[in-house]
């Protein structure tokens, strides 16, 4: 279960965002990606997450290369991007049915999510009607459906109030002593025991 | 795993869609704006109108399907649902036809009892009405579908209407003047079959080939 | 600003609430007699014509409907007006509780007028500027309800509404003189032209009994959507609470 | 200050369409994609193509405009845009009147060229060519801002363009009348003034009442 | 300059977010407003705005009510929503010059903000080719074009990194001298001198 990245070397236009990076995510591992604005976190992340190719290098899941095996990676992956990925139009727990059944996990752990994730008087709200934070932490309610080893986070803590940045944090711990990788793009400071913690800083490419 | 995933998206668009009585009204109101403006526009005789009435409703039905497609994928693209669909484990091009025909039982019912009843209005003869539902139940699909692939290739671009309407023009030519035609002909007493035949082989050729179109369209816009 | 303060006073929604509560039962009592009146002139009494014999009869629906389904729009624009103007609740509510109505008598208008047109003109619709014109009018209904159902907060729904009401206004004017503009099959104005109707005074006072009974209808059921609206919308209010209780107590 | 309010979005306007052709593509595009649906669909004589003519073209400038209107607020209001311009001390009026001023000019010169070029291929006779293309210029205006009304008025809310044709059906009907009325007048020799005074007379009340209507549609759909 | 809030109420369905509630925020002060995600932060900043009509209640600015001077209110006013406020299709200089046009302010300060901001490099950059952190420093630099009394912002430091989240700090730190009055809606803690904060926790309301 480890993630593998050699040479990985990304063009934006006329100007690398980074060039010829490496390195290898073991399990119970979280990779804090940091850099100022605009130094290449999302897109390093995106290219993590098979949803777009490399200028060059390899990224690579338990030895394969990921374009070898798109739907077996994705079993095993979590995504959460700048965006929910959530509908509007639909309710907090239709959202959550529609991606347990997309990713194949069992429906029933949705009521115990919900009521973790502090939703579970929101239940019946449509997206639409609902705070920044409380969508945030809808998104987050996505991760801990079924079972996944590697989460790919791209600002987690946005909007989040301090319960929610706690609430997080204890749930990537857990995650992580499950044997789980982690990576995390953030500015803000991560509550997490360091000695799981690997950081890569992308403004040191340039 | 790859047997139930037709339905979670086509289920996903019925949630959405009943959740505001709207949405099966689109094929009704435009449908109908497009069928009324022309007796206003035109102010012809009841013979006239009869005679432009196959064309007229297959035009008004092509219109509908076409502004529809327009929000096929863009609120999905908006909130980063489309991410995840090309991150689930299911084949993508399964999940995207699901939710191409959730779209099109949701329009089809509400179009063909419209169609029927502005036939009537318009004076289409009775024993053309049938031609003009079959050949509408066949041709929508391949409509919907065909430009279910340009909305996937021009999902996220500025001007993705126009483009889409610019890809379409030559698709959809071919599905308008069989359809049309095979009602024309019903009218005025030949047979329909050889259009009907037609429309139902361009069917089956876009119902295999545009799920793979559309997966493979949607990685690339995604990718960018 | 008198007469604007004086507004806000009776349109107060507990007061036209009470208000409406105290009218109704007359009205209601006035509409069955009028109709009563109505019903049997119109079916009894006046002569059969002497081209259309008894079909005719359905003018005394079609047309009382026909001049509501023009008669409530205005209303309802007039009434836009006043809500956006003076923000006065009371005409919003009025607004959208005469938009349904006016849906219904429109409806009527088209089914009774195609009903009538078989016989008269030997089709049960022809796309001719009248006829197209009042289906039109039901879309504009349709719309109004539509775009206040899409609204999840109906305060605000019942706002954009009444801007909507106001901007279909040009209909209305374009609906009455479709008859003179286009050379249609319907009919030109027979009632409603001042000097001298061109109809028998039999058939014309019953007509007219129709119009007034199609009137109260309205009033009366525009009441009632009225003050469910308003106990909707004022549903925390000290005066509804207290009017909760004391039909609990009794 | 008031004076130059007008302009800011105008140009705003011009600016985000010269980024792309595209946005000069669209009435094109879709203007022809009706016009030419109409004679294949129809495959009508000669003769009755000339009749139906000054319809079909009016018919499709209509739609090519309501096509556009779906998009006229869309953008502004996602990324947050329409609270900036609600929240600027300029009058909002004027400011929107400005953007839809600026949409129109986008719209018209290549509209009325391809309309044009369509009325000869269609076989209008020339003299009513003039007449259709001042008929245009008078009325698409009207079009656009009536829209612009229904635009506002369901900016944000879900399945706004199938609310939008809903609420233009009965809206646009007065404006298609007049139009294309005046056109056919004009192709069967008689004079089409008086269906060009209600257009102008319709086109003074939408300018003068619809910016205010905007306006204030804007400032109630913001405010939900 | 005083903004003054006097029994403010506010009803989303059928559930009161705030009751009753009153303060006033004078020259030099920032109100820091907190709470819980979905408490009515965001409700109360648009109120303030004068974007949404409260149910009840009545807010002030120089002891006339807002709905009474809009255009008048909105000279003093500069706001900064969960949404940036920026076209996509546009540049980021274009954007900038369209919102100095919007608020009358000289165009002649642009040069100098997008150097401030840092984003002088990427000022033909289109907006949709920005990273999350960039749009959101775009999104502040209108802040600081031409003059304003007040400044209603909602969770400023977004996506920002801790160069940009500092820049703003001191940014907010000279506008409160100059005698600004600020609104800030956030979860994370705020580098300002406690002097000038007032402080109102929205989920003691409920
Ligand atoms: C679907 C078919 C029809 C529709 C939609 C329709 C619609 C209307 C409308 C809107 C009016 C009110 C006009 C106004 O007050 O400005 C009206 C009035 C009237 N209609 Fe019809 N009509 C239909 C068929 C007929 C038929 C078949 C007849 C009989 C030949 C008829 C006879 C009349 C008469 C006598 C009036 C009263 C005219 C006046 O004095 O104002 N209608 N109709
Ligand atoms: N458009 C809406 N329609 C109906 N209810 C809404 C709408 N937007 C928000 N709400 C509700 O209003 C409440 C307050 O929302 P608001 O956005 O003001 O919260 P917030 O304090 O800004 O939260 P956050 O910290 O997550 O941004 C929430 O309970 C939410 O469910
Ligand atoms: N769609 C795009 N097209 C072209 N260039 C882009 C696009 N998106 C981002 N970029 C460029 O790529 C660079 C890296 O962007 P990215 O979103 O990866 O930054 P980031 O590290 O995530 O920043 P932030 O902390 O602000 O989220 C930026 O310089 C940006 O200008
Ligand atoms: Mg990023
Ligand atoms: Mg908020």
């Amino acid at each position: 279960m480890t993630l593998r990245v050699e040479n990985l070397t990304c063009w934006r236009g006329k100007q690398a965002l980074f060039d010829r990076l490496s390195f290898t995510l073991e399990p119970k591992k979280l990779l804090l990606v940091e850099g100022s604005n605009g130094c290449g976190k999302t897109t390093l992340l995106k290219i993590l997450a098979g949803l777009r190719p490399p200028t060059s290098g390899l990224v690579t899941w338990q030895q394969t290369p990921l374009d070898a095996m798109t739907e077996e990676y994705n079993t095993h992956l979590k995504w959460l991007g700048h965006d929910n990925g959530m509908s509007r139009h639909l309710s907090v727990i239709e959202n959550l049915r529609i991606n347990a059944n997309l990713f194949a996990c069992e429906a029933k752990g949705i009521e115990t999510v919900l009521h973790q994730i502090g939703l579970k008087p929101f239940q019946d709200t449509l997206v639409k009607h609902l705070s920044a934070g409380m969508k945030r932490r809808l998104a987050l309610a996505r991760l801990m459906l079924g079972h996944s080893s590697l989460w790919i986070l791209d600002e987690p803590q946005t909007s989040l109030d301090k319960a929610g940045v706690a609430l997080f944090e204890s749930l990537t711990s857990e995650f992580l002593d499950q044997g789980g990788s982690v990576v995390i793009a953030s500015h803000q400071p991560l509550g997490i025991a360091p000695n799981y913690i690997q950081r890569l800083n992308l403004s040191a490419c340039h | 795993m790859a047997d139930f995933s037709f339905f979670i998206l086509m289920q996903r668009e019925f949630k959405i869609a009943s959740r505001s009585v709207q949405q099966f009204l689109l094929p009704i109101s435009f449908f109908s704006l497009v069928v009324l403006l022309f007796p206003l526009g035109l102010n012809p005789s009841p013979q006239l109108l009869q005679t432009i009435a196959p064309g007229i409703l297959w035009v008004a039905a092509l219109l509908a399907i076409l502004l529809s497609l327009d929000n096929l994928f863009r609120e999905d693209y908006e909130d980063g649902f489309l991410e995840l669909l090309v991150l689930s484990p299911r084949p993508l091009a399964l999940l995207l036809a699901g939710k191409v025909a959730g779209q099109w039982l949701i329009i089809i019912l509400p179009l063909l009892l419209i169609a029927s009843l502005f036939g009537i209005f318009l004076g289409l003869p009775n024993h053309s009405l049938g031609t003009l539902l079959i050949s509408l139940l066949i041709g929508t699909p391949c409509l919907m579908l065909i430009g279910a692939i340009a909305a996937a290739l021009t999902v996220g671009l500025q001007q993705s209407s126009v483009l889409i309407t610019l890809l379409l023009l030559p698709l959809y030519l071919p599905v308008l003047i069989f359809g049309s035609s095979a009602v024309q002909h019903a009218s005025t007493g030949l047979s329909s079959n050889p259009q009907l035949y037609m429309l139902s082989s361009l069917l089956i050729l876009t119902l295999t080939l545009a799920p793979l179109a559309m997966s493979a369209a949607i990685k690339i816009s995604l990718s960018q | 600003m008198m007469i604007t303060h004086y507004l806000h006073k009776i349109a107060s929604p507990a007061a036209f609430y009470l208000f409406c509560g105290r009218c109704l039962p007359w009205l209601i009592a006035l509409f069955f007699i009028v109709l009563a009146l109505g019903l049997y002139g119109g079916l009894v009494t006046a002569p059969a014509d002497y081209q259309q014999g008894d079909a005719f009869r359905i003018i005394y629906v079609h047309v009382p409907a026909a001049w509501m389904s023009l008669f409530i729009y205005l209303v309802m624009a007039i009434n836009a007006a006043v809500a956006l103007i003076w923000r006065i609740k009371i005409s919003e509510v009025i607004v959208v509780s005469s938009a349904y109505i006016g849906a219904s008598f429109t409806f009527l208008a088209l089914v009774t007028g195609s009903l009538w047109g078989k016989p008269m003109w030997g089709t049960w619709w022809t796309w001719d500027a009248r006829l197209t014109s009042e289906l039109v009018l039901l879309f504009l209904y349709f719309s109004i309800i539509a775009l206040y159902n899409a609204y999840e907060d109906k305060r605000v729904a019942s706002k954009a509404i009444s801007i909507l009401a106001l901007v279909g206004v040009i209909n209305i004017p374009i609906i009455h003189y479709s008859v003179v503009w286009w050379n249609t099959l319907h009919q030109g104005a027979t009632v409603t032209k001042l000097d001298k109707p061109s109809i028998h005074i039999d058939m014309l006072i019953p007509l007219l009994e129709m119009a007034f009974a199609f009137n109260l209808y309205y009033l009366i059921s525009l009441m009632q959507r009225a003050r469910n609206e308003i106990l909707k919308r004022e549903f925390n209010s000290l005066w509804v609470k207290k009017l909760c209780q004391e039909s609990s107590n009794e």
